[in-house]
């Protein structure tokens, strides 16, 4: 294996990490304050790229122009989703919440599939985003590059808005405490449905940006759903940055892996890798 | 009530025993065999999701692991698959041990995605290696005419189902069994609260592992009764997350925690899921999902414990 | 008297955090014994690396003469050591006859004799009617005495309790104070954290007190309230005023 | 004067008035009947053992605990129809037991969590009322960017009450400020109660030292068995039978 | 016993006598003919297009139609009466239980007499085991792993060709490339998804390899479905290949175009089979497809050295608006060769329709491939069977080889992607 060939997967990992990073941001939100494994994030991933095949279709909206409208819609589904179907789940067993979203997950697959078929989509970009460029022998393709770049400034703003805005500090104390959270007259019911529109509006955006480099089908949020759920893991469930650092280290292991011991291997070395980690700190990385 | 309680079992094991010679058709046949087939498993998966608080996504290993072994005995040494259903689960109980016991600090989420990780190495380790069959799965030799040797039936699906009901009446049995011993007692209060359990002399990584072996002994055994019952086994289909995923969704649908919920569940699903695909799915237009979907969806939302709730009063 | 326990020079830290800095003590058979001082003291932490549920990061911590150090729970368990938690923890949804069967268990292995001595034991502590309540739908201070019951399920030579009194009134603080004293007659060593000083003061001949991790005294109750150091660290000059 | 002045009239006075509550988990009643008021510029002290249900009436108060009988009125306002954080815009603040702070949070943030009804407002009024509150609390002051979870325990119920300060109650009930704190902190923690209530904040006091709330309180309450058994002064109940013998045990 | 408990008892009760009913219910009037396919599940598309060429068959078999074509000038099967073909398609999804489970279905409840197609040769495993042992015959026109027909099956037939003599003729194909471009072209990569399929594919191109003397460079087993294909596309990058062979299914078609533009890797002769040759390929990745040479066993385009070709394709274009693709018109097959048996048979009788399929002989005119015509031999292969290649010029497919049959010059070495 050349050295080029090894930083050429490097990059390719590290292009490939970071938007699974903000699929799991979406999903790490809704975890840390919900505590509830939302089974269908994949297919919420799914929807919002059909949305961008729409916006495409219908009025040539290119992917990235695409990226508010289907942050909005998702925000708003979330909202929908929580207050409609999860909240009602909230108080019961811990793994009603887990058959919920499984049932919600299976719905959405067929309903989809019953909507616009099985068949294989894709959205044709031009200009940049069917570009890529090459640098010393190493090729970068323009997509990626831009949904890495917005995989770091959605990141860098919702550290920031959590930090910094009454909404993030309310977001945070109803994650570390809801009781006491309660008693700062924060709506927590309200937080929670805001929380699951932010998961989802991450997975808006990632879902619209992928589209310009990924195909579109019914079942496509499956894999992206399993690798999110590990990535969370990995990096502490309810951490942002914990949920990034992870997605690259996935990225890499499964990009470099792949090379250097065989692509058969290489969801295999993901997985061990999880368990490696899991089984020294079994909290993840950043996991308190 | 405890007589009335009896003579309601009986009743329903005749009606078991008598259902497929009044209704004998295939399909019917084969829906009420893959009822019992996942009622085993949830009901296995019950011991350690339901009373031991351990949520595993990842029983289709042990399933697989199973269904392998006793094919490959068979097909390598010849033995009757009935020694390797036993053998094929005390294998599950090792691969049980092997991924339970670095895995006794993790809870919760931490453990189920553990598990899931686990399921999905023994998969692609499975697809990767020749000795298995790799990608291309395992065909035992059809044997010439039924045979109980060969556990292969092809006249009628009869024995399938009576070993199927037989097998799930004991997953059942044993199942009791432990709960209401000391050992179950010991696998609720893990569920339950680990701390006090621990200062309360229960030595936590050992019942944890006790429970993970009663669980992967039976879903192992669900899957040699599988590779028996297809004669076709590849990793797709007993290695796959969406199986694990199905084990847990119908114990919680039935009710987890309890002895006759993941039965229920079952009962209920496994249906679902078979006639409406067969009465939508030759469409291909993803009707019998949907419907699949929303009624686990609508149905968790005003049951959230379960279909047992229904028998729990107030 | 002879030794019980002895803890010798043991150390816990949590990261930077010091949380028992060299503590050293004994506890003969048949003490009572008050563990007291200021929140984050280190009186859990003490309390969680006897039971072996920290591994203490120097020091050693002797039972019976057998270095216990490093013991996982459930074996400090079963060689006599039984505790209570600062937070009551019981299992939820287990009935109190069944919370206490749990405990039973470590002396038999029959359902029907860990019922037996389960009963047996709730009656003990006064919850003989409330065998079938689930544990969560006990009010806190039954749950209090379940906890109780658990623990003295197992047989314990030396019972730990982590702040056992905290919300019972007056009343109920001389009940469980007598039931206490009961628990000693019959051979077993108490040891009690407590804020509640009136218990304290009316069970204990010796105390022992802890600030930030230190021990700051170790004697006689009388003397501990006229100590400058305890006085200074956890009981203030409203201590006499209390009562 | 008529009658419907004189209400008006009292009704000025009145910050809170329970009127026989019955609360419960389950199948069991924890407050059976309860009723009392606490007026402006008070300090109230319900007295009672701990798990007997004082905390179950405050969290009433604020919402977080259902009623089974009975309601709460604030300010002449029934609250029965309003869920916990618009009873605590309209001015109820919860100081939780054992000082609860969010521990991954710095102080900052605690601070501003506790002004979250203010949240629309401009920053500055924040900032102010933050100046306002160090005042009381210098403590803080020092550590303002530190995570709460470093400090002591002491220094967290300063901070909740802080906390509490922050959202400019005009009701403030302190769960059990003193639990499980040093004797010498809960001397600070009676200063700092008579320096609130020096400000004209009606205080609602839920204690386990019962003897120094009474001295403090200008009235109490005595809870057993869910119900309220004596009410007086707090000199009054200070010298009861009742109270001396079951809680102070003298 | 609470009102709940009964209740519910006796709902599911109810349910389940019904399930079991409905199974029970129907009678034939109709000759019904099963079929499975996976219609959910991420290869539903290309199960769709099978299901397409079966249905057209049907139409002609039961229609009267003027082509030169088995069991066309006919109006259903003559000697039972004009008797109609129905197909019952049920839905693999994929799952080797599934299709079992399905297959007997048809059979025991539905009344089938007969089974065709399936598709992924996973599923046809158990399906054709089902249909085995309940003693119904079951022609196969999609699937292609050679293990099929080697297990001593009475009822199972398969008309086209398998992965034998597709490995065969992929290196045939290379061997005429060199002569034909006088350039080497033995350092070969095989790529293929790592399932039954796939994985039997690889394994005979490693074999026909050996055997014409090709150097295997890569061997890259890969998961279908995965999010990425960087690493497996650098892997091929480094074994620099002259000939890429590729075992695909759509999904993974797309995702690898797209990755070996991006990373650039190019190869001249790039190769591959049935998820490129789904319409949905080309419309996904466009004129990146450009230059696949593709396994298939029909092109609308061979209607120039046979019309019947180009009349079928008119037809299937009236009904589906699209050309005809070589996935349908390879599902097209197996209904047509079944009616043709029956018919010859006048019965429905399983050993009846047996031993007439086992005398087949249906000469190369009289079938929709440029086959020399449908013979089984000893296994109940179609021993005619066999493939063409074509090639990806300007969107469409175009027949390239056996040059004897082909309509387009092949485009050699592929350009790069820059050039195209």
């Amino acid at each position: 294996m050349d050295t080029t060939n090894l930083v050429q997967a490097m990059v390719s990992g590290l292009l490939l990490g970071l938007p699974y990073g903000l699929i799991a941001m979406g999903l790490s939100i809704i975890w840390g304050v919900m505590n509830i494994v939302n089974f269908a994030h994949g297919e919420f991933l799914m929807v919002s790229m059909y949305i961008t095949l729409g916006l495409y279709t219908f009025w040539h909206f290119s992917p990235v122009m695409s990226i508010p409208v289907s942050a909005v819609i998702l925000f708003g589904t979330g909202w929908l989703v929580y207050r409609y179907i999860v909240s009602k789940v909230m108080s019961g067993p811990m793994l009603a919440q887990v058959v919920v979203t499984f049932g919600l997950s299976a719905f959405l697959q067929g309903l989809f599939l019953f909507l616009f078929t099985g068949n294989y989509r894709t959205v044709k970009v031009s200009g940049i985003l069917s570009q890529s460029t090459n640098i010393h022998g190493v090729y970068v393709s323009y997509p990626q590059v831009i949904a890495s770049l917005i995989t770091i400034v959605v990141t860098l703003f919702l550290s920031w808005f959590m930090k910094n805005t009454m909404t993030g500090r309310a977001i945070m104390a109803t994650e570390i405490d809801r009781e006491t959270a309660k008693l700062m007259g924060i709506d927590t019911e309200k937080v929670n449905a805001l929380s699951f529109g932010i998961g989802l509006a991450c997975v808006g955006i990632a879902g619209a940006i992928l589209s310009s480099y990924y195909y579109i089908s019914p079942y496509v949020g499956l894999l992206f759903g399993l690798m999110s759920f590990v990535i969370v893991a990995l990096g502490g469930f309810g951490s942002i940055t914990g949920a990034v650092i992870a997605a690259i280290i996935i990225g890499e292991v499964e990009s470099l892996g792949g090379v250097l011991v065989g692509p058969a291997y290489k969801y295999a070395l993901v997985f061990s890798l999880y368990l490696i980690v899991i089984f020294i700190k079994p909290r993840g990385f950043f996991g308190w | 009530m405890e007589k009335g309680k009896h003579l309601y079992y009986v009743v329903l094991v005749v009606l078991a025993i008598v259902f497929p010679i009044v209704f004998n058709v295939p399909f019917v046949q084969h829906v009420a065999i893959m009822v019992f087939m996942y009622g085993m498993l949830a009901e296995s998966w019950n011991v350690i999701g339901g009373y031991s608080g351990l949520f595993s996504f990842g029983q289709a290993a042990f399933f697989g692991i199973g269904a392998y072994t006793s094919t490959l005995l068979y097909m390598q040494l010849g033995l009757t698959p009935w020694i390797g259903m036993i053998a094929g689960g005390l294998v599950a109980i090792a691969a049980g041990i092997a991924i339970g016991y670095p895995c006794s600090k993790l809870k919760g989420h931490y453990f189920a995605i553990a598990t899931i990780a686990f399921a999905w190495i023994i998969n692609i380790l499975f697809t990767n290696w020749s000795f298995v069959g790799a990608a291309t799965g395992l065909s035992p030799e059809l044997a010439p005419a039924d045979s109980w040797y060969a556990f292969q039936f092809r006249s009628s699906k009869l024995p399938y189902y009576y070993i199927g009901l037989f097998l799930m009446l004991l997953t059942v049995y044993v199942v009791n069994k432990v709960i209401k011993s000391k050992t179950g007692f010991y696998l609720r209060a893990l569920g339950e609260n680990e701390e006090v359990a621990a200062s309360l002399g229960v030595n936590i990584a050992k019942y944890r592992l006790i429970s993970i072996s009663i669980a992967s002994f039976f879903t192992a055994v669900a899957g040699s009764f599988y590779a028996q019952y297809v004669l076709y086994i590849d990793p797709p289909s007993v290695l796959a997350h969406f199986l694990s995923v199905e084990i847990v969704l119908i114990a919680m649908f039935g009710g987890s925690g309890t002895i006759w919920g993941p039965i229920w569940g079952a009962l209920i699903l496994v249906p679902l899921s078979q006639y409406a695909r067969a009465i939508w799915g030759g469409m291909g237009s993803g009707l019998d999902i949907m419907v699949y979907g929303f009624v686990i969806m609508v149905f968790s939302i005003f049951r959230p414990r379960g279909v047992v709730s229904f028998f729990i009063r107030k | 008297m002879s030794e019980l326990l002895k803890v010798e020079g043991l150390t816990k830290r949590f990261g930077g955090l010091v949380a028992n800095d060299d503590i050293s003590f004994t506890v003969n058979k048949g003490e009572i014994i008050g563990l007291i001082g200021p929140n984050g003291a280190g009186k859990t932490t003490l309390f969680n690396c006897i039971t072996g549920f920290h591994k203490p990061t120097s020091g050693k911590v002797f039972f019976d003469g057998r270095d216990i150090t490093a013991l996982p729970p459930h074996r400090v368990s079963k060689i006599g050591i039984a505790r209570t938690f600062q937070i009551t923890q019981v299992f939820p949804k287990m009935t109190a006859l069944e919370n206490v069967m749990i405990g039973a268990f470590a002396m038999t292995n029959s359902v029907s004799e860990a019922k037996d001595m389960a009963a047996e034991t709730l009656s003990f502590v006064g919850l003989g009617k409330k065998m079938d309540v689930s544990g969560e739908s006990l009010p806190p201070p039954e749950q209090r005495r379940l906890e109780i019951a658990m623990a003295l399920s197992t047989n314990p030579s030396l019972l730990m309790l982590d702040e056992a009194m905290a919300g019972l009134n007056a009343v109920e603080i001389d009940e469980s104070l007598e039931i206490l004293r009961k628990l000693n007659k019959k051979g077993i060593t108490l040891i009690i954290v407590e804020h509640v000083m009136r218990a304290v003061m009316n069970i204990c001949k010796r105390i022992i007190v802890l600030e930030n991790g230190r021990k700051i005294f170790d004697g006689e109750k009388e003397k501990a309230v006229n100590d400058p150091a305890v006085i200074k660290a956890y009981l203030g000059d409203v201590y006499h005023a209390e009562g | 004067m008529t009658l419907l002045s004189l209400k008006l009239i009292w009704g000025m006075f009145i910050m809170l008035r329970v009127n026989g509550i019955q609360v419960g988990y389950g199948n069991m009643a924890v407050i059976r009947d309860v009723s009392f008021r606490v007026d402006k510029g008070e300090i109230v002290t319900i007295v009672g053992s701990n798990g007997a249900g004082k905390s179950t009436i405050l969290k009433s108060i604020v919402g977080l605990v259902g009623l089974k009988k009975g309601n709460i009125e604030f300010m002449g306002e029934d609250m029965g129809k309003y869920q916990p954080h618009e009873r605590i815009e309209r001015g109820i603040v919860l100081v939780p037991e054992g000082g609860k702070v969010f521990g991954r949070l710095t102080i900052k943030d605690n601070l501003y969590l506790g002004s979250y009804k203010y949240r629309k407002e401009d920053k500055s009024v924040i900032e102010e009322r933050i100046e306002e509150v160090m005042e009381i609390f210098p403590v803080l002051k020092e550590r303002y960017h530190s995570r709460a979870d470093t400090m002591s325990g002491g220094e967290r119920q300063m901070l909740a009450m802080a906390r509490g300060l922050m959202g400019n109650p005009e009701l403030l009930m302190l769960d059990e400020p003193s639990l499980g704190l040093a004797p010498k902190i809960v001397d600070k923690i009676f200063e700092v109660i008579q320096v609130i209530h020096s400000k004209g904040v009606p205080i609602l006091l839920v204690e386990q030292q019962i003897h120094r709330a009474l001295e403090i309180a200008d009235r109490g309450y005595v809870l057993q068995d869910g119900v309220i058994v004596l009410e007086g002064s707090g000199q009054e109940l200070l010298n009861s039978e009742l109270v001396k013998k079951a809680y102070l045990g003298m | 016993m609470s009102k709940g408990k009964r209740v519910l008892g006796l709902v599911v009760a109810l349910s389940l006598v019904l399930f079991a009913l409905y199974g029970v219910a129907f009678a034939t009037k109709v000759i019904k003919v099963g079929a499975v396919y996976p219609l959910t599940g991420d290869i539903a598309p290309t199960g769709k297009l099978c299901k397409e060429g079966v249905e057209l068959a049907v139409d002609i078999i039961n229609g009267k139609y003027d082509l030169d074509l088995i069991m066309a000038r006919t109006e259903g099967i003559p000697s039972l009466g004009g008797a109609k073909i129905k197909i019952i398609f049920a839905d693999s999804q994929g799952s080797p239980r599934t299709g079992m489970a399905e297959a007997e279905r048809l059979i025991t409840s539905e009344h089938v007499v007969a089974m065709v197609g399936g598709y992924q040769s996973a599923v046809v495993k158990t399906a054709s085991y089902a249909a085995e042992r309940l003693k119904i015959p079951y022609v196969l026109s999609d699937a292609t792993s050679p293990a099929l027909t080697r297990r001593g099956f009475k009822y199972f037939f398969r008309v086209n060709p398998d992965d034998v003599i597709s490995a065969r003729n992929f290196f045939e194909f290379v061997q005429d490339m060199e002569k034909k471009f006088n350039r080497k072209l033995r350092r070969v990569a095989l790529l293929y998804e790592n399932t039954e399929w796939g994985s039997k594919v690889a394994a005979q191109q490693r074999k026909w390899a050996k055997e014409f003397g090709f150097k295997i460079v890569a061997d890259i087993p890969y998961y279908h479905g995965a999010t990425d294909v960087t690493s497996e596309v650098l892997k091929l990058k480094s074994s620099k290949p002259d000939v890429l062979m590729h075992a695909p299914y759509v999904s993974d078609a797309i995702l690898f175009t797209k990755t070996f533009k991006k990373l650039n890797f190019n190869v001249p002769l790039w190769m591959g089979m049935s998820g490129y040759l789904d319409p949905n390929y080309i419309k996904s990745v466009g004129k990146d497809g450009e230059y696949v040479v593709v396994r298939s066993t029909f092109n609308p385009d061979l209607a120039r050295i046979k019309p019947l070709i180009g009349k079928v394709n008119e037809l299937y274009k009236k009904k589906y608006g699209r050309d005809m693709s070589g996935i349908a018109a390879r599902s097209f097959n197996a209904p047509l060769v079944l009616a043709d048996a029956i018919n010859r048979a006048g019965s429905l009788d399983p050993d009846a329709i047996r031993k007439v399929l086992l005398e087949t002989d249906i000469p190369g005119d009289k079938i929709l491939m440029a086959w020399k015509g449908v013979k089984f031999n000893k296994i109940h292969q179609n021993i005619y069977a066999r493939y063409i290649l074509v090639q990806i010029q300007g969107g469409k497919y175009h027949t390239v080889w056996p040059w004897n049959v082909a309509s387009t010059k092949v485009v050699f070495p592929v350009p790069a992607w820059n050039k195209r």
